[in-house]
């Protein structure tokens, strides 16, 4: 009897692909699970099947502002949020002073695709756990936000909205009245969602204690966004490091307390995003206030852009996380390397660290808290 | 147990909650839209369809060096001096025949780059989304509207003129030639050396008169056929700028399919489906 | 709240002088520049010394300089308790890419410096599972080179037109 | 033994074996279309409206035509026999329960008097075709859905059986058709009808232990562990396809008719009409009771689409340790409440 088969015997385990096709993985993602019975002792993700080579086509394209649609594409359900970052980037790079109109309805328009981008992380979480109807709630108020960005942008879903120093093209005339509509109307379905989903005991029980990331492994791992805020730590970048002019708008962070289970589990990171959804509807109504009416959205758009010699690493607050852009430029018009740092990717390397142990359904929950997009991880 | 009971009752709680919110969705409208009776109708700004009205088009090819995935392909020919084509709406002069303008719908991501730089804002996007085909090639979508006889003469006349251009060049090169020998003779008498050669931008590097507009974006009224005239940039980025030049393309082999012209409000740019022969489909009212 | 600068001189009185030079393009931040041999040292002292504390590695993105033929690696990090932020490099020669993998310090190093591997080549020693991330395990060449010519086949997939 | 000594009554068998197989299979057809059409309505959109005109009546035999024409693939190295037997299998266990039920004053299957004992007896053979499909169709996702549902359904036999074991002490006999003419008529506490549910309060308790198990019994949401699509893609349905599925959703939806129409008869007085004499008779019966029938359906229904789902282990924590002592202890309060009443 060689050792061999003495292990072999002892610990039957079996070893299982979850994905690409499986229908809880968010996308193509793979995830290896080596299973005692229906306790998980291993998981790998393996990634790369979304991979379009973002960063090799960013140094072969002519021009920064080529760039711009394809930032859109890295994490697709939160376009907008994506161009910001870069923009933002470029004009610091080229010391551009942006009219305040712009940055106005930039902060706006971003705030709302978070609204549309959280909508889907909840309405999809919900779903992995079998709550089919939330998800469809969920996805009727996204319909009305994406019919703002389509009077507005012309687009519902990759909008390449923003220019490097404006906007492609101004709001369209009524885009207040919409916006603070949608706000009056959304208010009430928060309390809906709660109501059905949230505090709802069966859901409690799938992903209270469950996923559990205590904080110091948090930000080993770098995580952000919600994931580090579900884990008790206030972290939010247009607080701690505001960028465009969020430090004029007053809205707190809402942070992951154990309420129902311990500190850092799979509902406290859901629950951070429910909460979020309302501090960026306060935003939203702060900003559409004080919109400065005139000036022109496409004055400060430079006509060719070739920045200094010299290198940036430009952050913002994308749905999932800390979305950083580190671009260098070698004084030609060809950007000369951008690195996308995307939140998902850094979520995903997490997993291991977090749902050894658990069961297999627990694996679906654990994988829909940190609300990964896999065009973003991939890249 | 007493646990397990305060758990039952806050789970049976919130199951009879969530239950009446769905009672209560049960009568409330329902927000579906039966597609082919009930359609969604694009707002103004919508970004659904490229549509090039032609007629404006001056062939600058602005908006094929914008476009990222480059699904714009244009073929200009230079117009002869003897034929006048006349003055775009916005009132450029128009020098150019436009004998091969496709846009490849199947590649367009719809980013809108195009439509920004167009220095006659004849290139938009029409919100119209029902253009789905079944054979890929139908959804390359031909502009240009020269019949392909009238594109071969065109050919013919820009070669003819570009040949007399090329002789008077030469010329006149030779004659500015003769002029500074005749100068540097007299100077090399004088025993004095003169230091300068002659101005650089000697005129035998370009045969043939390249169409280029000045490519100042920006300068909008007019745009000289002359050479590449540069302005204060330096030479470096000759090639960051001037990486896809729109020379005329070689001759590719199969006639330019010309058709679908579009007259009429709304834009039917409808390609016929084989580059063969180019009549008009059957939606165009105006046959040849 | 320290800005850049303390920051470099905290370093230099603990490291001394010659450890790094600080550069800086015309625009954007400044960075030090750390030998490969102390780097896996330095990044320690950056994470556990109370004044830095610098715990959280923001973004490690390797980089390719064609001109003077060197592999480089970026290190953005910043503290989430004090709040400030500096970015430190290592360059390496493109003939021998070998690289300290500060996967032991910050966790998050694990799948970038896999990235940094896949796409560059750089080859990070220490690191738990050295393999490709985002390219398929037997794929040629490192894409995100200048002079990187993609391969003509890949089982039986044309990938070059 | 003259095996067929009523070889003539066998038109008559037929005749009876047809009644509840034509009722299964209408129900089958109007509940698949329901849920759909409730699904959608709950969501804020229709549901099916295109096939055959009116809010698309038609669809469920559209899908049957469509499951019909399916190729039918059996996957390699399956055992062939088992995994073709297992569907009709589970349908044949509901269907044979449906002897018993009594449609309605003029009409039951077969008036035996140990009609609940035979009811569940043939109910558990669901669970041996559900880990013969598991088991055969050689995947391992199958086969872990087989393992859960078998021990899904195993488990929660028990809650359903002792809540019936409540009611029987207090009608005290086993045949269906007594138990349901006992509840006739409607003065208890005056205009009330004298349903058993409303005869003794503990037996709302049972009621509800009772319709929280026949949801697992079914494997409703919550408790829809087997087939939960999220996790084991489709449990041990991953590998059927065309009519063998079809069979297993004809027999999905037969169960869960069997057993709210024993919860009807067990609780709400089977054929009895809610008014006492009016509106009572045979064919009135037969209204009342597929109504009934049809209303327990309907929350079953309403259910699915509000509620996530439960984890294996919370759902084996919720019948071991909460359904199962509460329904022994509820059946000892029902005994001392008929004592004193």
């Amino acid at each position: 009897m060689t050792t061999d088969t003495e292990n072999t015997i002892g610990k039957r385990e079996m070893t299982i692909n979850m994905g690409p096709q499986h229908p809880s993985t968010h996308g193509v993602l793979r995830l290896e699970l080596v299973l005692d019975g229906e306790i998980i002792n291993k998981v790998t993700p393996f990634i790369g099947y979304l991979h379009r080579c973002f960063e090799k086509y960013a140094e072969e394209v002519k021009d920064y502002s080529k760039v711009i649609p394809y930032t859109d594409r890295m994490d697709y359900v939160s376009a907008i949020n994506q161009e910001h970052g870069y923009v933002l980037g470029i004009e610091r790079m080229l010391e551009i002073e942006v009219p305040d109109r712009v940055e106005h309805i930039r902060v706006i328009v971003a705030e709302l695709q978070r609204i549309a981008s959280h909508l889907l992380g909840i309405g999809a979480f919900g779903l992995d756990l079998g709550a089919f109807t939330p998800f469809l709630y969920c996805f009727t108020e996204r319909e009305k936000i994406l019919d703002i960005f389509e009077r507005t942008t012309g687009a519902r879903l990759l909008y390449n909205y923003m220019a490097v120093g404006g906007l492609m093209r101004d709001v369209h005339d009524d885009f207040k009245k919409d916006t603070t509509e949608f706000v009056k109307t959304f208010r009430p379905k928060i309390k809906e969602l709660n109501d059905l989903l949230s505090y709802n005991e069966i859901f409690i029980k799938r992903t209270a204690n469950i996923g559990v990331l205590p904080e110091k492994v948090a930000i080993n791992y770098a995580a952000s966004g919600p994931v580090l805020r579900g884990s008790g730590v206030k972290w939010d970048l247009r607080k701690n490091d505001p960028y465009s002019i969020y430090d004029r708008f007053d809205f707190d962070i809402p942070v992951g307390t154990g309420e129902v289970g311990t500190l850092g589990d799979c509902w406290d990171r859901y629950i951070v995003r429910v909460r979020e959804l309302e501090q960026s509807l306060r935003i939203i109504e702060q900003a559409v206030e004080a919109m400065p009416d005139e000036g022109d959205v496409m004055e400060a758009i430079p006509k060719r852009i070739r920045p200094k010699e010299g290198e940036l690493y430009v952050r913002t607050e994308s749905p999932r996380g800390e979305l950083g852009y580190y671009i260098i430029s070698d004084k030609s018009a060809n950007p000369f390397r951008i690195k996308a740092r995307t939140p998902s990717f850094v979520h995903l390397s997490m997993l291991p660290a977090i749902s050894t142990g658990a069961l297999i359904a627990d694996m679906v929950s654990i994988v829909g808290s940190i609300d990964i997009v896999l065009g973003e991880v991939d890249r | 147990m007493l646990n397990d009971i305060k758990v039952g009752w806050r789970t049976f709680r919130s199951i009879f909650k969530g239950m009446g919110i769905t009672f209560g969705h049960l009568f409330s409208p329902s927000v579906t839209l039966q597609y082919p009776e009930e359609r969604m109708e694009l707002p103004k700004g919508a970004r659904a369809r490229l549509y090039v009205n032609i007629d404006d088009c001056i062939g600058c090819n602005l908006c094929a060096r914008a476009c990222p995935v480059n699904c714009i392909d244009i073929e200009t020919v230079p117009s002869t001096a003897d034929v006048d084509l006349g003055v775009t709406s916005t009132g450029n002069p128009k020098r150019f025949w436009l004998t091969r303008f496709n846009i490849d719908m199947a590649k367009c991501m719809y980013c809108d780059l195009c439509v920004h730089p167009c220095p006659t804002d004849c290139i938009y996007m029409v919100p119209e989304y029902e253009y789905s085909e079944f054979d890929r090639t139908n959804l390359v979508y031909h502009f240009s509207n020269l019949k392909p006889d009238m594109v071969a003469s065109v050919k013919v006349k820009a070669e003819i003129e570009a040949e007399e251009k090329l002789k008077q060049k030469e010329e006149l090169a030779r004659q500015k030639a003769e002029l500074a020998k005749k100068k540097a003779e007299e100077q090399a008498e004088e025993a004095k050396p003169k230091s300068d050669e002659p101005a650089a931008g000697d005129p035998g590097k370009d045969i043939k008169p390249e169409t280029k507009p000045v490519s100042d974006e920006s300068d909008k009224d007019e745009s000289k056929p002359e050479t590449k005239t540069e302005g204060a940039e330096p030479a470096a980025d000759e090639t960051g700028k001037e990486g896809i030049k729109p020379e005329t393309k070689p001759e590719s082999d199969e006639p330019a399919a010309n058709d679908s012209d579009k007259e009429g409000i709304k834009p039917e740019a409808k390609p016929d489906n084989s580059d063969a022969d180019s009549d008009e489909s059957s939606k165009k009212e105006n046959g040849e | 709240m320290k800005n850049t600068e303390e920051l470099f001189e905290y370093l230099a009185t603990h490291f001394g002088e010659d450890l790094f030079t600080i550069e800086g393009g015309d625009i954007g931040e400044k960075w030090i520049t750390i030998p490969a041999e102390r780097l896996k040292e330095v990044a320690k002292f950056l994470r556990d010394d109370d004044s830095l504390l610098l715990d959280m590695l923001m973004c490690l993105s390797g980089v390719h300089y064609p001109d003077d033929n060197e592999l480089g690696v970026t290190y953005h990090t910043h503290s989430t308790e004090n709040s400030h932020k500096l970015t430190f490099k290592v360059r390496v020669s493109v003939d021998n890419p070998v690289v300290p993998s500060l996967e032991s310090i910050w966790k998050t190093a694990d799948w970038h410096e896999r990235e940094a591997y896949d796409m560059f080549g750089i080859i990070f020693e220490g690191h738990p599972n050295h393999t490709r991330i985002l390219c398929p395990d037997d794929w040629e060449g490192y894409p995100l080179r200048k002079d990187y010519v993609p391969q003509e086949f890949y089982q039986g997939i044309t990938t070059r037109e | 033994m003259n095996l067929f000594a009523n070889i003539t009554s066998l038109p008559s068998i037929l005749l009876h074996a047809a009644i509840p197989l034509t009722i299964i299979l209408v129900y089958a057809l109007v509940a698949i279309w329901g849920e759909r059409k409730i699904a959608g309505f709950i969501q804020d959109r229709l549901g099916p409206m295109r096939v055959g005109g009116f809010h698309g009546w038609a669809q469920s035999i559209a899908d049957l035509l469509k499951l019909i024409q399916k190729e039918d693939i059996i996957p390699t190295d399956a055992s062939k026999f088992l995994f073709k037997f297992a569907p009709f299998m589970m349908f044949a266990a509901s269907y044979a329960a449906f002897a018993v039920i009594p449609f309605s004053s003029g009409y039951i299957g077969s008036n035996i008097n140990i009609g609940v004992f035979y009811l569940l007896a043939v109910t558990s053979l669901l669970t041996l075709s559900i880990i013969m499909a598991g088991w055969a169709s050689n995947n391992k996702w199958s086969l872990l859905g087989g393992m859960r549902s078998a021990a899904q359904m195993v488990s929660y036999e028990v809650p359903t059986i002792a809540t019936v074991l409540t009611v029987i002490v207090v009608t005290g006999s086993l045949n269906l058709m007594t138990v349901t003419e006992m509840q006739a008529g409607n003065d208890t506490l005056g205009f009330l009808p004298n349903w058993l549910i409303l005869q003794n309060p503990f037996l709302i308790v049972a009621f509800i232990i009772f319709f929280i198990s026949i949801l697992a019994e079914s494997h409703r949401v919550p408790f829809d562990l087997p087939e939960s699509e999220s996790e084991l893609v489709a449990g041990y349905q991953t590998e059927y396809s065309g009519m063998r599925w079809a069979m297993f959703m004809l027999a999905e939806y037969a169960d869960m008719l069997l057993l709210s129409l024993l919860g009807a008869v067990l609780f709400f007085g089977g054929w009895n009409s809610p008014f006492g004499e009016f509106m009572s008779g045979p064919t009135w019966g037969f209204f009342w009771f597929m109504l009934k029938g049809l209303l327990l359906v309907f929350v079953m229904m309403w259910i699915r689409w509000t509620l996530p789902r439960y984890r294996v282990d919370q759902l084996m924590h919720i019948c071991w340790s909460i359904l199962i002592p509460l329904s022994f202890i509820n059946l000892v309060f029902v005994a001392l409440w008929e004592l004193i009443f």
